[in-house]
């Protein structure tokens, strides 16, 4: 049993820290019912909703990477309400907890969406994606629509490049969970175009970048933080659980390696996370990262607090971000 | 759909371009059909981060023979991660007569093993070739099958006769250009047809590179006129009465 | 002839738009002379240097990542009075103009620098490396305080994260030239210890986002942007030139394939770039992302400015980022 | 040091851990020594970003072999883009007559090429091995070394009659170690000595994992008493009285 989101007046409670991320599992369990045991599964997040329809992206939308991919969809729904309409029945039906992805479009769409969830059954909590030039104002009036409107747990999904600040914003206007982060993006020429296209860009590398902007935050929230950003194995997984995380959003290897996501969620079924949020930096004992401790730690790979940052004198590979915040 | 794994029995070359698989599958693969294709991942982890979409071209004592491009190098004895079958059966009308299909400018590897079937039950099989099509191997078809060339602004002979006289027609193009040239060949076709084209007339192949081909991602939308389409699970081959051309 | 940094009292004109970028490279031309033509390239940067001297970081320093390594070193160097005795004469002799990278510790330091700079022979210009956390405000004091005490062009070096706001900020300030942008850091887990360890990461993949970020900031930029982030190939540099940079910087591949350096200043080195700085995007002929042009340039890969961007209604690759600054 | 290349010529497995490769290499090669090593990135891409440091464990027919882990695989036949030499010839006194070697959790090949040449010309080598270096196979080194055992506190039979009569000691430990180990040898062996520690004769092995090779990243830097040094270039053999430990 994981509390997911902060203790109030409604909080989501999942039984596996293992959950899809937004946009690469669907609508609802459909597309990997008959792939993997989806009641394996912490929850699921649906791809993004907007309040009004968005049509397909023109153009290239799916570019190959160096080892990745560049997604460039546009966020293609039928809008909240006939995404309800569709889906709602089979959330009703799902195994696990269903968390909408609510796209950060605007207040007053957010503010829609939300009554419209809160009114359907079935849906366990929301998330917020925020749009990468989100400021932490638009973050203040963005949660604080939604917050006005559902009674459901609210977790908010931080662009990257601004975790912290975003995360600090989303935290004070009421959020109840950290998604650390969304993806960042870039730009790619199509080979078979020729054209630069521009999009969410996903692999294994993202990893460095999402386990840093995760730790980053944890040492500052107050609310439970869930990692995010190119996970591909269970020790993927394990290594944001010990940097703070409660729990995990795999996202592009289920599309390569379907298997890997229910792989990840066996793996970390086990884990009793008892943790305090955010405690989890306090709890490393400092002097560990010493060499000859590291030795005798040498190799192994736990999820135990043992396993040791990087020795005092050395810069934290995730610097308690003092004057990170853009204010 | 299923994750399976999947021998590479034999690969052979069949032109400067394209080489064959031979692929021993697994068991729940024997009713794969023309039109629906396979979503590979080499164990050994290959080039490429995402699965490459394998069409087959057949059949052959039991094992799936796929055809793809030599740029990627394969070797008899490989073992593949398979997530298939990928996408519906070719959509044959019944009683089907006369097949028309167009490919210009994309290589008529999906055409195959639709016309062996065609031809295998006694339909009359046209297939017109423009721009690339035309470095396709010819021998790789079906002999019974009636080849015409199309310039680059897909005309081609007797046009206005072959396009009525088919019951069907199925035409691909390169991926950028799904929208203009299916749009083109919709409007060409309704000024044959006084009244309406009718639903399951002419058909759009759809092979947008895929990255889930589950219908997760829908990074392989098509806009629809009533709802919208995916590549992937509704696709390749699309009605094109139901999409929407913006 | 390219000017690489704003016309006015001092410029910086290279034969050559080809150059490593900071911490790739060494502290002058001795590192590499045998193993490329150094004449080739348009200029060196120097390794970071700081007012005082600083050791090098401990613990694991490389650590490889899926295609990529991240970097930890701390940026050691003896501090810029003894980087001058020790490399001043053969700066002086350089064939190529030599670009001093200052680390941007302190306004106070960095005004220590450029003085010290400023008086020693064979220093062509300055490179400011603006610390990962740095504001806009930070920008505008340090480089205030360089250009208080140096007539040296002066390029200021923006990490990716906050590549927009902070070169606003920069060429307010007075900055001659945008580099775009520092490596990100991230965090990963060294095999050989279980340690976790932060640190600059590098790759091709980088590309993807230095490349974005190129292309946003040249659409606001006044003065020159040189673009860098995992190039590892001719084409991948003309990509940043076509994105309006008139310059790149190559980092990890000169360390995997030190020739690559060379070849990438040979390819490079035919280019006329006559394009008004920043102007770039207008030239652009917007209604050519369309599916039929992109058909008929289809495998055209030029960098005239006739490869077209995405189309107008789907979203530009490098959206004209209203709302970034994080003021 | 140049870039060139070289074909592995032969791979030979000589533990569970360990295979030689034979390498035909440029002629601008024939001259590396003992303490020099290459930088090689195989020409097909292969598995790691960064390229590999191979250290040789001497040369047989012209051919330089070279002892890698097996996790890697080779094949004779690949080519191999090298950085070399990377590294100093490890600096023997003059007129060496007894030579302490000392591996502690670190596999000895450094020591191989290095043992042969001392044993050629006459010098009695002594060599001490503790932890996971126990585990390599002896029969790769001379048979004229005195192989002795270290337990986990680097401490061995006679240590002090060895470290005494030694005219030059040479440590290797693994990377992660280097500050605490050899702080304490080198600790150890001033107690034994009234005077100072000479120049020139306790030396640590460095080999951190390397970024360029060439001097210029400073990832590889040792913090020294009067300069810094970098083991890439200044290594592999560091003077212990050169280095500032922290
Ligand atoms: C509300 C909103 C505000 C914007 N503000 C800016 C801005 O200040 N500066 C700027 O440069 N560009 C802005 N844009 C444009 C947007 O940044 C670019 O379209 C996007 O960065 C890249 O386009 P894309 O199609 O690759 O993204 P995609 O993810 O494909 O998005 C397709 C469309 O959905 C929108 N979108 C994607 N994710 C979100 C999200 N989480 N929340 C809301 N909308 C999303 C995109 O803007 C785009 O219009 C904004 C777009 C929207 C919808
Ligand atoms: C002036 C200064 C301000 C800092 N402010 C913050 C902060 O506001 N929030 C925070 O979380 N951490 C801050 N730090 C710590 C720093 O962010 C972390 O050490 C770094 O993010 C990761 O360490 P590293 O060793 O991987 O970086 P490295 O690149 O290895 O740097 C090693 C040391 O050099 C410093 N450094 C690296 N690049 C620069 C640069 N371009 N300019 C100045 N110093 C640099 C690092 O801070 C670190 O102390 C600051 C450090 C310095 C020197
Ligand atoms: C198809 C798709 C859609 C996604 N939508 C969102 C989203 O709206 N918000 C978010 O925070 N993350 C979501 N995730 C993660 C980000 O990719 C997404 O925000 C982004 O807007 C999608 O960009 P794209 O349209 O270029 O794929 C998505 C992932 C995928 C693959
Ligand atoms: C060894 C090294 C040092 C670098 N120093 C800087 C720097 O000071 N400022 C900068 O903008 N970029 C420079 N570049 C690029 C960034 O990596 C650097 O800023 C960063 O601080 C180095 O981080 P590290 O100490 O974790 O390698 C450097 C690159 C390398 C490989
Ligand atoms: S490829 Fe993902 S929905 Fe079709
Ligand atoms: S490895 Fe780069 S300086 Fe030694």
């Amino acid at each position: 049993m994981i509390e997911l989101t902060r203790p109030g007046k409604t909080s989501l409670i999942v039984n596996n820290p293992v959950m899809p991320a937004a946009g690469t599992f669907g609508f609802d369990y459909s597309p990997y019912r008959d792939l993997i045991d989806v009641g394996k599964l912490g929850a699921i997040v649906t791809n993004p909703v907007t309040w009004r329809p968005r049509q397909v992206a023109r153009g290239p939308r799916v570019v190959p990477l160096p080892s990745g991919v560049l997604i460039h969809t546009g966020l293609p729904n039928p809008g909240a309400n006939r995404v309800i309409k569709q889906y709602a029945g089979r959330w009703a039906r799902s195994e696990v907890p269903v968390i909408v992805h609510v796209v950060a479009t605007s207040p007053a769409d957010v503010a829609r969406c939300a009554s419209a969830f809160e009114r359907c059954q079935g849906v366990a909590a929301l998330e917020i994606g925020l749009h990468d030039q989100a400021t932490p104002d638009d973050v203040a009036q963005i949660v604080a629509a939604a917050e006005a409107n559902t009674l459901l747990p609210l977790l908010v999904r931080v662009p990257l490049y601004q975790a912290v600040a975003l995360a600090r914003a989303a935290e004070a206007a009421g959020a109840g969970a950290l998604v650390i982060a969304a993806p960042p993006r870039g730009t790619t020429r199509d080979p078979e175009t020729g054209q630069l296209v521009g999009g969410r860009i996903y692999g294994p590398w993202l990893k460095a970048q999402a386990l840093r902007a995760t730790g980053q935050v944890a040492q500052i929230a107050g609310i439970p933080v869930i990692g995010s950003g190119g996970i591909h194995s269970p020790d993927d997984a394990r290594d944001f659980i010990e940097a703070g995380a409660v729990a995990v959003q795999v996202d592009s290897v289920i599309w390569t390696q379907p298997r890997m996501l229910e792989v990840i969620a066996r793996n970390l079924g086990g884990l009793e996370l008892t943790r305090a949020v955010g405690a989890l930096g306090d709890e490393w004992e400092p002097g560990l990262g010493h060499t000859m401790q590291i030795k005798r730690e040498r190799g192994r790979r736990s999820t135990s607090t043992k396993d040791e940052p990087p020795p005092d004198d050395s810069p934290p590979d995730w610097p308690a971000p003092k004057n990170e915040d853009p204010a | 759909m299923r994750e399976t794994q999947a021998i590479i029995e034999r690969v052979r070359r069949v032109s400067d371009a394209l080489q064959q698989l031979h692929l021993s599958v697994d068991a729940s693969l024997a009713q794969t059909q023309a039109g629906q294709s396979l979503f590979a991942a080499p164990l050994d982890g290959g080039e490429s981060y995402l699965r490459e979409q394998w069409i087959p071209v057949g059949v052959r004592a039991g094992q799936i023979v796929v055809e793809v491009p030599v740029e990627r190098s394969y070797a008899p004895g490989q073992v593949v991660s398979l997530l298939a079958p990928v996408g519906r059966v070719f959509p044959l009308r019944a009683n089907l007569q006369h097949m028309l299909l167009i490919a210009n400018d994309a290589l008529p590897t999906p055409f195959v093993w639709l016309a062996a079937d065609l031809c295998a039950r006694g339909a009359a099989v046209t297939l017109v070739l423009g721009g690339q099509a035309l470095g396709y191997p010819l021998e790789l078809l079906p002999a019974e099958v009636e080849i015409l060339r199309a310039d680059t602004d897909w005309r081609w002979p007797d046009q206005v006769e072959t396009l009525t006289w088919a019951d069907q027609v199925i035409a691909l193009a390169p991926s950028y250009a799904y929208a203009d040239v299916y749009a083109g060949l919709y409007d060409t076709i309704s000024q044959l047809r006084v009244q309406n084209v009718p639903e399951g007339y002419v058909f759009g192949l759809f092979y947008y590179r895929l990255a889930c081909g589950t219908g997760a991602c829908l990074a392989c939308q098509i806009p629809g006129q009533k709802t919208d389409l995916l590549a992937c699970t509704d696709g390749p081959a699309i009605d094109l009465k139901k999409v929407a051309f913006r």
